[in-house]
């Protein structure tokens, strides 16, 4: 098995949920977090005085799949979170060394 | 001092006035100077009434604050409705049974306000559509002060009804026996209670207690050990600015009591500000010395102490007087809030050692204090500190007895009717998750569809029902 | 019932008498009563102004809390600059407009008061200083009713043009033909409209609905399917604060349009009171069995549409009419906001049906219930429940269709031609990253920098510029 | 014009007047018409007063939006505490100060006003209390004034002093020397400031100046390079709604101030309208081609700008000059609150632009635009644009700085005396943390419990204490 | 060492910290996020119009275990949050490289 | 590739920003977690009643990296982050199986 990470622009993560699904993905586990990198962030003014606002706003995915899964997943991501500019983010995959289903005890694969 | 007079007059022969000029239509219409004072004590009245009315947003600030964000929809909700269904039901019964007219047996005055009567447009001092709009506002505070003792866990439904009866049915009962004119009014020592510390407060501040016995605590509200568990509000911001609307309120709810214009209003608006704000220095210094730093929630608990205490006595006493029973008031809401946490009556906001604690502290204090002719005493120097011996006391023991009994035992087997009827507690699993999805369809602090998923994701993820029945199925995929 | 003359005389003449007080000073202040009912007058009028003024708050919490947290400091900025500028407006040309020396041609009056005529200490019985006061606080309420159905989409230098607009043109020419004494107002069976259901709550309301229409929906409202999507609020302890507070504003609405301080004031609020509660409780029960749960912003439509439904009849009906207007008020909310969902017209906080569609049913219902001589009506038991026939409803009908008709096509111009010009709507990357930075500068809530990383990060891993112009370049490293 | 000898009366006499009305009871009240306006012209004073006094949750909001959620609740203490505890002072020793017996070198009046004096019922125009009432809501507001330039790092026992003092102390000299008939009022050309541009607001804009200047700036609030780096506010809607509550509690401040029902009372409220909402779109254009954007919070600003400008001169100039002054007003603040950041001085909310700076602009304009008789000025066209040459700039001049040098000097020393004693500022891990748990116990905004674990996590994962000591112990398993 | 990731029911969070703890593990990290999977969101009304929400809030936990104690947690964690309803939720392990305590520089096994 | 995954203490993001930056390293993910350890929570009092935050609010990092960069990473968030005092929180490094641009399509190290 393998999870994968993606850092994606959030008005993207519809798209990219379609696609997961479309593919045969059955879940993920999504949060809000704030990306450091070469998107820079905006200039605000507040008060009259300027500031940086040093993230970006990006949504942060993780997706449990099966290994004959792992690459179509990834796949579908990058086409589906894909704009062109920067700050498109990143899709990070990692093995899994075993998995869970909480509710049935199920181990490995089966807990995907 | 000439008051005496006037609120002996608006005290025991209230209905049966109101009565006559329902019958006696144009009066008092000729002269001008005259006149102008008529139109000038209504209009006051009115304006009195609109800042009453205003203490609703902030008796529902305080509760949102001191309570959890998974429930604000709800009680902003409670707030609205025991508001509007309580002046309806005020006026289809509540007013009739509070100030119908008196003795006469089928005289009844005020049925079915909204039918007739309030029409005429004479009435000495008061039109009957004044003295209806200011003593509905007042009706609507005793209904909305439970609200907050029993807030995280009662059903809508079933606060609705509750709502419904208790400005239909306790409230005017209570108003009858005081203010209506009955008994509690012609006793030898007649009972005093210039604006409702008890009438009103104690009204809603014992009805509380009764809803939060009979609800019981809030889940995590004390911990295995018994020990009470702080469950902190959601938004101290809402809770002050609460307190300052009703601070601004109480000046209609006080002064406004005079039911007149006349010299003596700007002075039962100062002793009220004193009081309030002795109440909340009070609490502060109190509440710092008891737990090491003081409370923000506790120092406005402590206004509202201090202007609750002084609700009864405002017209009978001495302007440092006025200090002193603020002072207390926000001395007891201290060591009271923490009792009731001990008794393991759980109420988030302190609504009952605010309006019903401190409030019969204010009503008793009158028997201390009082030096003016006011308010029913019918007499000067009634205060015991003033050389006017028990007999003021007694009576106000009776009182606050009496009413406290009435109060319990009406509210404690309504509760008790609904619980065994349509219920009155939300199931666990609700109150986990806070109220306001499941009784109102949606939450107060709705998130932005378009920020996390925007619904087509949902279609891709999830099946067509709800999270709902526990199911024994497999796999997933 | 002796008001008839009084609200006649405001009505018809009021152009003129403001004309003549200018020219002839010095009156009415002999007589030590006349002269304490004349300041008692103006005082109380201006009060009510007060009154009328605090509704932005309550409109700008309603509109805040329905809508989403990324567009809330833009939605305060409306609420306060449509107030503002609208009452300058207002005093350059709008009130001219308005309210001008009727008749005589060149005879205006009122054009640029800022800088003319409002300094007389004299008037009959209102000084101009007064008139203006209470009339600025109706034009601003009709302007900043818009802002609601128009919010989140719309650019702010855009809503800033409109709201000029609406004041200083559109609503000014409602008055003159109604309140101004214009030709409704001298029709054989006179348009009767008390406080304004039409004049003022139905101008924004109709205003409201061309802003929505030609803005189109907010992205993501209506589904691929059409199928109207909930995008809910984000506050729903702001959107019952601010109808608490226009409910206590509209104590000054209701009660002020009687321009005077008279013995019909408190029957003026009492109705108010009563139609606005049986219209919250109304709202709440019809939404309850239609959709399963009561949802608390409904409840709070309810309310308000209570209010607007008895602002036109409510001098002319009697108390228990006044119960029923509201609670059909509360009725007609409900499906009309389901309605203009189905529809296709995206108005986050029900402005279209609670101020135009329920503010048409108050004013119709005149046509039904009225049985005072009351705002122009011109006699007794108009009403066709009171065996008036049916004149008062022709004229009732041709008064809500002119109005309808000039303000859907003159407001609907207006949004034309700012759209063809400046432009009416923010791109979909603002409207999807929320108003408030790309028009304000900086979000309505702010996060502390001293949380997420303080500035230095920025320096360390960002480039100078923004996130811009799409870019080919490749990899970051 | 009348007006003149109605305020003249109320300055140069008012304590002599208060003296005399102890002594002599009973007058005017035969005549009904007389009577009547009495009870008018005390009841508008009080209802004025309580209008005042609710620009307290205005001051509240507007700092506790412009400031960090983290400080929420310390903010809103700090907002109840200078009104409860400024009153209270005011009471006991301020007012006498203020507007003790005058000339008579023992016959104070007012010490303790809490004992004795103000429960007398005749007074001309006013009675004892309800010119205390009146008074202590001015007293309130010049002391919560500065609270907002002290935001967020000010420690609340210091702050809880300080308030003491001023109301106590600083702002009763000034009341003293001005309004109390001092030798500011005893010039051959007096000052004139009708309802406290300098008096009140400068008071609190110059006192606040100092605060923040002995304070220091904020942590983080400027760059190593020394730049200015904004701190955004948390709550915009926080902001405007305060503002509003601000603009409604003027409707108070400045026709109030009349201290009398009266015809030009109006007039009054009307230039107070227009100048603040010039000052509120004049702050929004200069401010929106300054910054290239309009920010929200600025436009807040210029509308209590607006108003704070007007507060001096809205008796004696024209409507058009008030538009005018307001404006100005408005343009004064959007660089002055750029300015104070240029100077390193941190003012989170603007206080010492608003009330400091604009106050003494407000002041000033009088030489320039008076041409009525009022409040000191003994004369019309006082103003140099009537031909009133340079007399009344002299004096206007004098007055605001020896205003200046008082306040700063006496306000200086007291900060300083703090700092040497109790200390000024928190920790900077308190100013990190947020001053809300370690000054007051618990977060402004809690988080429910049952949500981020639940109480008995801590029992599983933590020992008994909290983080404190630095520990060079080791691993910890 | 295994870094043991935890989607689990919220409500689940305290009677886990006390397994977890029982079975020797001395600290743990804790978010929130929006689940998606077989367990659908809530159908809500606002205004007259029905909407799907369509995550459901879950807490994801973090464990960073040494290898021995590794199977225990996932034991822990899997009974303590067992409901047995749709929803319970994954445990993911993943073999972890290196680990570090920042306060004492401690590396490896030491760093847990 | 290596994902390193750091808990800190809020207050030092800012520095670990600059010292990975100034040693090569060109983006991050950060968002906040609640964190259970030996460092308790505070005690906080409420209307007289004294009850223990239970968890110590932490930033958590993310950053992937090159191997040949990993340890120099390490090496710089433990520098920056340290304060020598309880609760300085965690690194842990995970072995990375691949990772994506999603902008430009790269894999592996370039995608970094
Ligand atoms: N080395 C990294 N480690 C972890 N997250 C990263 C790293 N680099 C970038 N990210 C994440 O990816 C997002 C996009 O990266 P950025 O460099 O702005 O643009 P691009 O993806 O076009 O190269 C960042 O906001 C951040 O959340
Ligand atoms: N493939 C997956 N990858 C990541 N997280 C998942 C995945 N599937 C499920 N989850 C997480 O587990 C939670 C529960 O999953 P769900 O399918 O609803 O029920 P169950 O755990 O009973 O199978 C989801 O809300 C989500 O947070
Ligand atoms: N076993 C663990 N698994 C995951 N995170 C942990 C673990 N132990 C500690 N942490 C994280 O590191 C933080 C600091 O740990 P703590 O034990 O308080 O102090 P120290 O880092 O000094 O040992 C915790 O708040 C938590 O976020």
């Amino acid at each position: 098995m393998k999870l994968i990470i993606a850092f994606i622009k959030p008005f993207k993560l519809e798209q990219v949920g379609e696609a997961l699904k479309s593919v045969g993905v059955s879940g993920m586990s999504v949060g809000d977090i704030s990306g450091f990198g070469r998107q820079a962030g905006q200039t605000e003014v507040y008060r009259g005085a300027e500031y940086e606002v040093d993230f970006v706003p990006k949504i942060r995915l993780e997706v449990l799949v099966t290994d004959d899964l792992a690459s179509v997943a990834v796949d579908a991501i990058e086409k589906s979170a894909h704009t062109g500019e920067i700050g498109d983010g990143k899709i990070i995959v990692v093995s899994v060394y075993d998995a869970v289903r909480i509710r049935t005890g199920e181990r490995g694969a089966d807990a995907v | 001092m000439k008051r005496a007079k006037r609120k002996l007059l608006m005290g025991t022969a209230l209905g049966a006035l109101l009565v006559l000029v329902v019958a006696s239509p144009a009066m008092a219409q000729e002269d001008p100077g005259f006149a102008t004072q008529f139109v000038l004590d209504n209009l006051w009245i009115f304006i009195a009434g609109v800042l009453v009315f205003f203490m609703q947003a902030g008796f529902a600030l305080v509760e949102a604050g001191l309570t959890r964000s998974k429930n604000v929809a709800n009680i902003m909700m409670k707030n609205l409705m025991d508001m509007s269904a309580g002046v309806l039901a005020f006026a289809l019964v509540g007013f009739a049974i509070g100030f119908g007219g008196s003795e006469l047996l089928g005289g009844w005055f005020g049925w079915g306000l909204g039918i007739a009567g309030v029409e005429e447009t004479v009435g000495d001092p008061l039109l009957p559509a004044t003295f209806f709009f200011f003593q509905a506002a007042f009706a609507a505070t005793a209904a909305t002060i439970v609200s907050g003792a029993m807030a995280e866990r009662t059903k809508f439904k079933s606060y609705f009804v509750y709502s419904f009866f208790i400005t239909a049915l306790i409230y005017p009962v209570v108003l009858r026996w005081t203010w209506g004119g009955g008994w509690l009014a012609q006793l030898e020592f007649p009972f005093s209670d210039f604006a409702g510390s008890t009438i009103v407060h104690a009204t809603g501040g014992w009805a509380a207690m009764m809803g939060a016995i009979i609800l019981g605590p809030r889940i995590g509200k004390f911990g295995k050990d018994g020990k009470p568990r702080a469950i902190p509000g959601h938004n101290i911001a809402f809770v002050v600015l609460g307190a300052m609307i009703l601070f601004i309120g109480w000046f209609g709810f006080n002064p406004g009591s005079e039911l007149l214009a006349d010299e003596f209003v700007p002075q039962l608006a100062l002793k009220t500000l004193l009081a309030g704000c002795a109440g909340a220095v009070t609490a502060m210094i109190v509440n710092w010395s008891k737990d090491g730093k003081p409370d923000v929630s506790i120092a406005a608990n402590g206004l509202l102490a201090g202007l609750v205490a002084i609700t009864a006595p405002v017209g009978a006493v001495e302007t440092w007087a006025a200090i002193v029973i603020g002072a207390i008031g926000g001395l007891i809401v201290v060591f009271s809030v923490s009792m009731f946490d001990r008794l393991k009556i759980d109420d988030p906001v302190g609504a009952i050692s605010v309006h019903g604690v401190v409030g019969t502290w204010g009503t008793l204090s009158i028997a201390l204090f009082a030096v003016y002719d006011d308010a029913f005493l019918g007499r000067e120097n009634a205060g015991l500190f003033y050389g006017g011996g028990l007999d003021q006391l007694w009576t106000q023991l009776i009182f606050v007895l009496v009413h406290f009994v009435w109060v319990t035992v009406a509210a404690g087997l309504l509760f008790l009717a609904i619980k065994a009827t349509i219920g009155l507690r939300v199931s666990p699993e609700e109150e986990l998750a806070g109220l306001d999805v499941e009784e109102h369809g949606s939450p107060g602090y709705g998130h932005d569809p378009a920020h996390v998923g925007s619904g087509v994701v949902t279609a891709a993820f999830s099946g067509a029902g709800r999270e709902p029945v526990p199911t024994s199925e497999g796999g997933n995929e």
